[in-house]
């Protein structure tokens, strides 16, 4: 059997061998698929966004009514991560691959999107837990330092003791979010890359 | 625009349906991850529809789509991570047996698996361990109902098992 | 062949049957398997009881400062919903489905416990968005009527927009909560149980 | 208690592994699937080590266990949920084309998709193409490289494949 004859098999066989399509359904799967999809997108994009500018706003209502300076720092770190993921997002969608695309402009547009998300999740400490992080320690010490020295000798000592199990508490949930996403860049992203990486190295 | 591309698209799926299954038929193996590309291709050649201006060639635009679908598109589907193992794969006990038994055993065991799964899950389980020789009192004890019981679900289950065995085994 | 001459092959095919263990490999996997268990269960349990308390001295130290009465609604809602899961995990820890028990005990626990979180979800409204949403709503009324009157007609105009706005998220962000739950039973806990029912069925 | 709890463990396994590879053979069908559920088994058997008192016979012990863990214990592993489907399942439709076709073409099919996916994924799509007889030109803006380089691809991925299908295809 030669390549050729190979060739004809295929083609003869490529017309019996499809299945039946019921196309009223398919269309309205289509048509759902692209509304979860937008959904998804929509919660994805919005969502964080919209709790960074909340409690930004909360923030700073909270300052408006106490006048103490901490809570400025915590509403402006909210802004800054809020004000970051929306122009991040913005420059990113405009990049997004396109799949109808030839194949290497497509791999290599998926590849700066992957890297791109791998630097943002590697550096989540200084844009998205640094800000907050330094609002929260700030207005912590700074509770304790007015209400502490207040107080008499054992409600001191209880003041203390609470005082550090809050802030144990609060390191303990940034270092849970700092090691999510170090999880997702190692056991997700980084052999996406490798993947993608290969895939352009066969075609070049 | 939505009426047109439906008609855009039923007329790609009339005329190169051939082309999308070829890819998948060869980037997916098993059903289920074929049934998953095909739709995933399906969607994303009916969502390029808006961008496809008649400037690129009907074929090329296709396979373009379903290609980047297949290998670069990441689907949500989730990668299994490969686990460290503490055993030789399973794929290759039951081959690396042959040796020591008859072929003709291993086989009469091979069907009796694909019997036992056919049965509702409590009834497999009685026949699992009557097949490894426990008492009606030991069997009792495991699912936590009397001897007695055990009996009835034994006889029922062998019953079972027996029409889904039919001229393997006589006395059921 | 009569099932006795079955069950001989059956037998005789099993000792032969048997994958080669690397005992040493197994017993690490072993004890890293249970430690990850632990630490996921210690995450899941710990982790949003923690924030509720947080939340909670945080509202609690606000009220101390402006003496808001509506600070100390949330606060006593944040307390009340992170004591609620408290003491539903010590009561269902009690009472979780022992592997070793008889199959037919095993399986009515394992119903219980699902039963249990089927209610639990289905009522995630009562007991996990209504305290607080009451607490937030009530804040941000307080807020918008002792603010917006204060304001000339324009900033009052757009401080009711600001109202509607943060009023409107906050309802999103809990329809969305309680959207999750919803889907969680439909998706996983009621097939999960009618699975267990049926089993139970067969057995008795 | 935990070198106790190993001892006792090792010793089950010495003696017990065959009712438990009974189970997970019955319970778990593909391999991916058995590996899962037999290491879910040995982690809940070794886990209940402390609860055992000698009060339950061992093999009864083993088999709650077991049996619980497969039939009872909610794994973490997703279930696939069902969803509407648009098309007769994939599994019929290689049998369905049986009539109208040879079944020596089909063998022949079958061979070279599975040599198709041993090829690079790239190598891969320019035989698809090549096969649903497409120009070196459309293959080239398809990829997005050069037509001579098509044709160098080309020629590598039909050796390679040339090599996978020995005895079938004379000519490569």
């Amino acid at each position: 059997m030669t390549f050729d004859d190979l060739r004809t098999t295929w083609q003869s066989q490529a017309s019996a061998c499809q299945p039946k399509i019921d196309l009223p359904v398919l269309l309205q799967i289509l048509q759902r698929a692209k509304r979860d999809f937008a959904a998804m997108i929509l919660r994805r994009d919005v969502l964080e966004v919209a709790i960074a500018f909340l409690m930004f706003l909360v923030f700073l209502n909270d300052y408006s009514d106490s006048r103490e300076w901490p809570l400025l720092l915590l509403a402006s770190s909210c802004l800054f991560v809020g004000g970051f993921m929306v122009i991040d997002r913005f420059l990113q969608k405009r990049k997004a691959p396109k799949l109808f695309d030839p194949l290497q402009s497509c791999i290599k547009e998926s590849l700066t999107a992957v890297n791109h998300q791998i630097w943002l999740l590697k550096n989540v400490f200084w844009w998205y837990l640094l800000p907050p992080g330094i609002g929260v320690l700030t207005h912590y010490c700074y509770i304790g330092f007015k209400i502490i020295p207040t107080l008499e000798s054992t409600g001191a000592a209880f003041g203390i003791v609470c005082f550090v199990c809050v802030v144990g508490i609060t390191m303990m949930i940034f270092w849970w979010v700092y090691n999510l996403n170090q999880n997702a860049v190692e056991k997700e992203l980084l052999p996406r890359k490798q993947e993608l990486e290969q895939l352009l190295e066969n075609l070049q | 625009m939505t009426d047109k591309q439906d008609n855009i698209f039923t007329d790609w799926l009339d005329q190169h349906l051939g082309l999308i299954m070829h890819i998948v038929r060869a980037y997916a193996i098993v059903p289920e991850a074929r049934e998953d590309l095909f739709q995933d291709i399906l969607l994303q050649l009916w969502l390029s529809i808006p961008n496809f201006k008649g400037n690129a060639k009907e074929t090329t635009w296709i396979y373009r789509v379903a290609l980047n679908t297949a290998l670069v598109w990441n689907r949500q589907e989730k990668r299994r991570q490969k686990h460290q193992t503490f055993l030789d794969s399973f794929k290759e006990i039951d081959s690396q047996n042959a040796g020591n038994d008859s072929i003709e055993n291993l086989e009469i065991i091979n069907k009796l698996y694909i019997a036992i799964r056919q049965l509702p899950k409590t009834e497999s389980s009685i026949i699992l361990m009557h097949l490894d020789g426990l008492a009606y009192q030991e069997m009792a004890e495991v699912l936590g109902i009397t001897a007695s019981n055990v009996g009835v679900k034994l006889n029922r289950a062998k019953k079972s098992l027996g029409r889904l065995m039919k001229g393997l085994i006589d006395d059921l």
